[in-house]
């Protein structure tokens, strides 16, 4: 048998070509939706403006980040919105109520996301509730413990002005010389870099490590998974606690832009967080998905909604057509993975 | 070198409404091939899983290798004791590789043992693959292989824990039978190294060929055990069913001089389906032989509408008929008992009754859309009479039944729908001697009312019984048809290895026999 | 009537038509960024705001996230209206002290700012346009003492309890009772979130849950309407006096009607204009006032035909 | 062999048992919650407030009810809460604005939700859309156009005090006299009749008919089904169209009882329906679920609303508790369920 492997190179090639198609399609989109905003307003590719495309899309990123696992799996995560504002009010009551280290502080609101999701996990998977119901209830503890601890005001971090750099500093900022000439002193925020950061480790978590293996091989077939001896309970729990971490971060990178944990903030965001990862071509089915189409489907998200702005298209039109162009980019999504 | 290796014994085990197991008892030593046999429902998988791990048993002792009562708590326990098993049903992971899912739970890792790798994981997965010269890409996508690719996936998953005990519950269901010389030739060798093989099968011609000793099981209870070697079939049947049963000699099924019901022309569907020809005359069984790929499935489907074709014709009783959806086929008298009963044929979370009416709820239909549920009932209990499936009630979930009385139900619906042309795809997969045999006295009866029957299978017996035309494919053209007179195994091994690039050395080895 | 903070000032349109006429060549965008967008107040704040931009000329946008939670989404509604490269902007912070680098930008890039609705906690805005929601309530919450006698069991029914309007309006009222009316008791206070439907649901438990309660104070136009409905629901019309705020079709009705008492309005529609016009001073270079207090006041059956508080009232 | 069918009437005998088992559960829920807040306040059994309790459950019970099949077929419709505004801004639209017979406009108001319904039908079935997306995509467009229709203003029904009575009025009262002179003449209003018939309606779809076997089937087995012959195309979207229906029978219930059309309200409202449904013992994988149990789930959240206002719980507090008796009770009959 010396042709023990009839079609090695060319098939991973063929492959690779496909996810690259997919991948593309989102990326397609984004870039029609650039060129056509760019045309429409000169303001739109403004060094500020897409500054602040990025900006506002690191907090969906990042939630989406960490609910890419949980969808791979096949589950839903709907608590990441208010875990998210649970841990920016964590943060504020370590950093601004208990006068702990702002990075104490920064731990302690990662470690609530981290926790918040760990208990999702040992719900859907050890009390085998279903992953809707255990995040929906956990939707509204979040959001109540956020409103109870906070005592329903705006925690606020005015005596520690380095709490805000985390995410609105420049400090990592590497290209730093060239814009600021140009662009009157106007950086790259870190809120970017951590953005990019998160999504490396996602990605390094989900294609590199043993975690992301399980991630996929539990939203193809999780009994089969079972029957293999892998303890799918225990790896369930660690995506769920995964996804958990990422809206921890996301919490401490929002109250760091709005220099305020606000408690009334989150909910919703859950689903713009699960529409990028859906508009990045992971199936909500489970067992496929890539980091990088949730970032390309988060900043579709976000290029849609500023370039609506930039345009003036009235606000009851701009829900219209982000809720028409969702569906439509999932739907070619479809049709191409079909053919 | 006959150690003990597992001892079962006094094994109980109850599911809501079913005493699946009680006192079962099974030995198995180091280097036998020890066959596990009985009627469908018998108990041979749940007895499996309990020393598999995946069940936990209700009362009795497994003593492994001398050590008395170990506690088998769940798969990985089992694994880590040295016992493996390939299930009756296929347990893949689609979404991932072939490498991945050989070693799905024992990855081999690379740094802070966290991280996988994916070089190794391929090449060790190689290796197990071209021990059962199986060419295939460990990094190709296992939802892309076909049933019996992915079977074979399966047992090199199994080969690779390199475990003391290996349990195959229906190993052969989906292979054809170059694929199971080559299980048989892999499986003599294990015995050779002192592995204990536990061998499931329905095939009880196989046994004969591989099994050392015999243990049948009848509704849950231990009956015997018996050497393969001189036990005669007969007894070991007997002592399956607990009577004799209706064997008779396959009556040599006379020309067909009806009309033709089915007429397929020129159908072609990418490289799966290359421009197919055939007929089916009222009340023949023509019989669908191939290797494993061979595209029968894919003409099936094709026919009944379930895939899309890109050109042909489907003329039914002379007349064209256009079949976009199965919804069409069975307006036009076409039923279709597809190969994968969990995935195609059942919902097997609805009881008995919903699935042998599902495709024919429209005769059970009153005004307003009300469903008569007393006639629908009474359907049922006909069909679960008819058939001998065993089942509590027609209320009973299907996915509560053992597998070859699923089979039944899938049967029963295609039978309650009452279509004149019926295409079986592997009907008797995974069904013991005796609902076989009802089966294909089923199938004759059907034959003599007149319906045209297309039978799919990989059992060239099966094939050289039931049929009176026989139809070999191979890389989805129709590469020779025989009269069941003219029909061997030889030759139709001959026409199933034509391949286009100038036939195989296989082919030629059968065409020389 | 109850005229507030006293005077009754002429209001002297500060856009001629000669402004307009400078004005409209120059092409002046100024985004106005608000608390929100589908909520009546809102709308009538839009309308003066649209008012102001004809009388002198300029363009206007509209909007604002959609509930009052939504800080960021606000911030980033800020951030694009800078983008897009204003003459002014007039913004109604949901959280003051977030938005302050956004205002820091908008001051580097020469961007005048005028606030409204509520102050923002900095210098930087030129002026603000503003109704004094603790006060407000407060008038309120005199209202309701003077109607019940000054004593008695009272609720509250609020739109939010995190927002400002929310916070100080309660603030506002319970304050007030507490150090005015000490036989007066606020026996609950409940958010329905602006949602009529979930208001009534709320108003009528508890209008249920204390039979003996005389009055009622629903703090903005959703929470109102479902004290409204759950009133007319238990048929205890004229049973409890039903304060409320704002204005909208429904609770002027009620009003006429004697379900309601009366309600305080601010001025929206004044705010919207007063705002927008402030902005086109500041870019004329006139002298604004800091703080344009557009006032509120209290109407009831007898003066909502009046003259002053008519253009007050939305529908 | 005889016994070939050994314990047939027991089975299903045994069968039935464990089912109305299952819907003790919620309704044992249900049964605690009414004792504890019966006794923790006098207040909580008094006629206007179980009234109240029952007016309350008639939009979202109705939601519910929609939500049902849909959730059987192992689908789901984040788009009701939406739907059911659109339903009420056009019911709106036909009477108030184009002043149209109230019964057009009831018309005109649910075969609104059933279009909208339909359309999220053939998104989900032909274009293979997955639901969550569909019907997300489905919620903003139909937010927007409400908002759109209505120009963000309510559409008040004054001209035709007739409409109001459909939910308030009590015109099918038939224990009318009874209660006249204990209470006040406050009789039964018609939006709770309105729901129990809808349940019957439902219930009757759901277990007597073609649609409800194959709402069944669909959450079962789809591929089987289809392979039966079955129409799957036609019936799924048969069900998310009789959901949408249900959802526009909601919303003319909502501009009834608020005699006006509120075009920004209704998001959020499907999550309420939806724990309903689960509340009620319907599996969220699909292929099963009953009517009974969603009416019982729907009264569930109602009551647990209102006991905890009657109690004057602070709200925070209020979406806490929320969320935990949510997670609580699935777990509990989670556990019944596998026993
Ligand atoms: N999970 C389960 N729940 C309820 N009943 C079950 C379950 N698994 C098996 N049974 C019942 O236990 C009995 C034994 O089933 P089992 O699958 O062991 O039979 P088998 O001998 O493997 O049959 P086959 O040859 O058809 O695979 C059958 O009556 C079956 O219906
Ligand atoms: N999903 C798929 N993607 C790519 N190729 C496929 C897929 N399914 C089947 N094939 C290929 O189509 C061909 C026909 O397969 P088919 O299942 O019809 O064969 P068959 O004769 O029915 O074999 P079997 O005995 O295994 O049922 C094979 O070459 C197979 O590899
Ligand atoms: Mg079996
Ligand atoms: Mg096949």
């Amino acid at each position: 048998m010396e042709k023990s492997l009839p079609i090695p190179k060319n098939f991973s090639l063929s492959l690779l070509r496909s996810e690259t198609a997919r991948r593309l399609l989102a990326f397609g989109a984004l870039i029609i939706l650039i060129i056509a905003f760019s045309l429409l307003s000169e303001n739109f590719l403004r060094f500020n403006n897409v500054i602040g495309i990025f900006i506002a899309t690191a907090v969906n990123g990042v939630l989406a980040l960490g609910v890419t696992f949980v969808i791979i799996t096949g589950g839903i995560d709907l608590s990441i919105g208010t875990v998210m504002t649970f841990s920016a009010v964590m943060t504020g009551m370590f950093i601004a109520k208990w006068d702990m280290p702002i990075a104490v502080g920064v731990m302690g609101g990662i470690l609530t996301g981290t926790l918040a999701g760990f208990t999702n996990g040992v719900l859907i998977s050890w009390m085998r509730v279903p992953p809707f119901v255990a995040t929906l209830g956990m939707m509204y503890v979040a959001k109540g413990l956020s409103l109870i601890l906070s005592e329903l005001r705006p925690i606020y971090f005015y005596d520690t002005p380095l709490f805000r750099e985390i995410a609105m500093g420049n400090h990592f900022n590497i290209f730093g010389q060239s814009f600021d000439i140009t662009y009157r002193g106007y950086d790259i925020p870190n809120a970017i870099w951590i953005l990019f950061a998160a999504a490396i480790v996602g990605s390094f978590l989900l294609s590199k490590t043993i975690l992301g293996r399980y991630t996929f091989a539990l939203g193809s077939n999780a009994e089969a998974t079972r029957l293999s001896g892998v303890k799918v309970n225990i790896w369930k729990t660690a995506v769920y606690t995964v996804c958990g971490t990422f809206a921890g971060l996301g919490g401490v990178l929002m109250a760091s832009r709005l220099n305020s944990a606000q408690p009334a903030l989150g909910q919703g965001y859950e689903l713009d967080a699960i529409a990028a990862v859906v508009i990045g071509g992971t199936a909500l089915t489970g067992g496929e998905g890539t980091i990088l189409g949730t970032i390309i489907g988060a900043f579709v998200m976000s290029v849609l909604a500023n370039g609506l702005r930039i345009l003036s298209v009235p606000q009851e039109w701009q829900i219209v057509v982000t809720g028409a162009i969702l569906v439509v980019v999932v739907y070619i999504d479809i049709v191409r993975r079909r053919q | 070198m006959s150690d003990t290796l597992v001892l079962m014994e006094g094994i109980e085990k109850s599911f809501p409404g079913v005493h699946a197991l009680s006192q079962a008892r099974f030995e198995l030593l180091s280097g036998e091939v020890h066959a596990l046999v009985g009627e469908n429902g018998a108990g041979k998988s749940t007895l499996m899983k309990i020393l598999a791990g995946i069940y936990s048993k209700d009362a009795g002792h497994i003593t492994f290798k001398n050590r008395p009562d170990v506690h088998i708590s769940s798969p990985r326990a089992a694994q880590n004791l040295g016992i493996s098993m390939i299930h009756q049903e296929l347990n893949l992971m689609p979404h991932l590789t072939v490498a991945q899912n050989i070693f799905i739970g024992r990855e081999p890792r690379r740094r802070w043992n966290f991280m996988v790798d994916d070089k190794k994981t391929n090449s060790m997965a190689l290796d197990y693959l071209q021990m059962l010269h199986l060419e295939l890409d460990p990094r190709i996508k296992v939802s892309e292989l076909t049933v019996a690719k992915q079977q074979m996936v399966e047992i090199a998953k199994a080969l690779s824990f390199n475990s003391d005990v290996l349990i195959m519950d229906e190993p052969t269901a989906a292979l054809t039978d170059t694929e199971i010389d080559e299980l048989f030739g892999i499986i003599r060798s294990l015995r050779q190294k002192g592995v204990g093989i536990v061998y499931i099968s329905h095939r009880l011609e196989e046994l004969k060929k591989i099994a050392d000793r015999i243990t049948v099981m009848r509704d849950g209870n231990y009956v015997n055990t018996v050497s393969a070697a001189t036990a005669p079939i007969d007894q070991i049947i007997s002592m399956m069913v607990g009577r004799t049963i209706y064997e008779a000699a396959p009556e040599l099924p006379e020309a067909n001089t009806q009309p033709i019901v089915l007429e397929v022309k020129n159908l072609n569907r990418g490289r799966l389906i290359k421009d197919v020809n055939f007929h089916l005359k009222q009340g023949e069984i023509v019989g669908f032989a191939g290797l494993m790929g061979a595209g029968r499935t894919e003409v099936a489907r094709a026919i009944f509408g379930a895939d899309p074709v890109d050109s042909g014709e489907i003329y039914v009783e002379g007349k064209r008929v256009h079949i976009h959806h199965p919804c069409d086929a069975v307006r036009h008298g076409i039923g279709y008992l597809s190969e994968d009963r969990k995935r195609y044929g059942l919902t097997l979370s609805m009881d008995v009754e919903t699935n042998v009416v599902l495709a024919s709820f429209r005769n059970f239909l009153g005004a307003l859309g009300i469903v008569k549920r007393d006639k629908t009932r009474i359907v049922a209990q006909n069909a679960v009479e008819m058939l001998s499936i065993r089942t509590p009630s027609v209320q009973q979930k299907a996915r509560n039944l053992s597998g070859g009385n699923q089979q039944k139900i899938v049967i029963a619906k295609w039978l309650t729908a009452d279509t004149k042309i019926l295409i079986f795809d592997e009907p008797t997969r995974g069904i013991d001697v005796g609902a076989k045999s009802e089966i294909y006295k089923l199938l004759n009866e059907l034959a003599r009312q007149g319906k045209g029957i297309i039978m799919i299978s990989s059992e060239l017996p099966e094939i050289l019984r039931m049929s009176h035309r026989v139809i070999v494919m191979c890389e989805g053209r129709i590469s020779g048809e025989l009269n069941i007179a003219d029909a061997t195994q030889e030759k139709i091994m001959y026409f199933a290895t034509q391949r286009a690039n100038g036939g195989s050395a296989r082919a030629d080895v059968a065409a020389a026999d | 009537a109850y005229p507030q903070d006293g005077e009754e000032e002429e209001d002297v349109k500060y856009c001629t038509e000669e402004i307009k006429a400078e004005l409209e060549d120059q092409d002046i965008y100024i985004p106005v960024i608000s608390k929100g967008f589908q909520h009546q107040f809102w709308q009538a704040v839009k309308k003066g705001a649209e008012m102001a931009a004809e009388d002198c000329g300029v363009e206007i946008t509209f909007e604002g996230p959609e509930t009052e939670a939504m800080v960021d989404k606000q911030l980033d509604m800020l951030q694009t209206a800078l983008d897009k490269g204003p003459d002014a902007i007039v913004f109604a912070a949901l959280d003051s002290k977030a938005a302050i680098p956004m205002l820091e930008r908008a001051e580097e890039e020469g961007i005048p700012v005028i606030a409204f609705d509520s102050g923002v906690d900095s210098d930087i805005p030129l002026a603000t346009a503003a109704t004094d929601n603790v006060a407000a309530a407060a008038l309120a919450a005199d209202m309701m003492a003077e109607l019940i006698d000054g004593e008695g069991e009272v609720a509250i029914i609020a739109h939010d309890q995190t927002s400002r309007t929310g916070i100080d309006r309660v603030d506002g009222f319970t304050a007030r009772m507490e150090e005015e009316y000490p036989d007066i008791e606020i026996v609950d206070t409940q958010y329905g979130a602006g949602d009529q439907l979930k208001s009534t649901d709320l108003a009528k438990a508890i209008i249920l849950a204390h039979p003996d309660i005389k009055g009622f104070f629903g703090a903005n136009e959703g929470s109102i309407i479902g004290v409204l409905n759950a009133v007319v629901e238990l048929q205890m019309e004229g049973e409890i006096v039903v304060i409320g705020y704002d204005s909208g079709v429904q609770q002027m009705e009620a009003i006429k009607a004697g379900i309601e008492a009366g309600a305080i309005t601010q001025n929206p529609v004044g705010i919207g204009y007063k705002s927008v016009e402030a902005a086109v001073m500041a870019l004329m270079g006139e002298e604004i006032e800091e703080n344009i207090d557009t006032g509120f006041f209290w109407y009831d059956a007898e003066n909502i035909e009046a003259e002053e508080i008519v253009p007050l009232l939305y529908e």
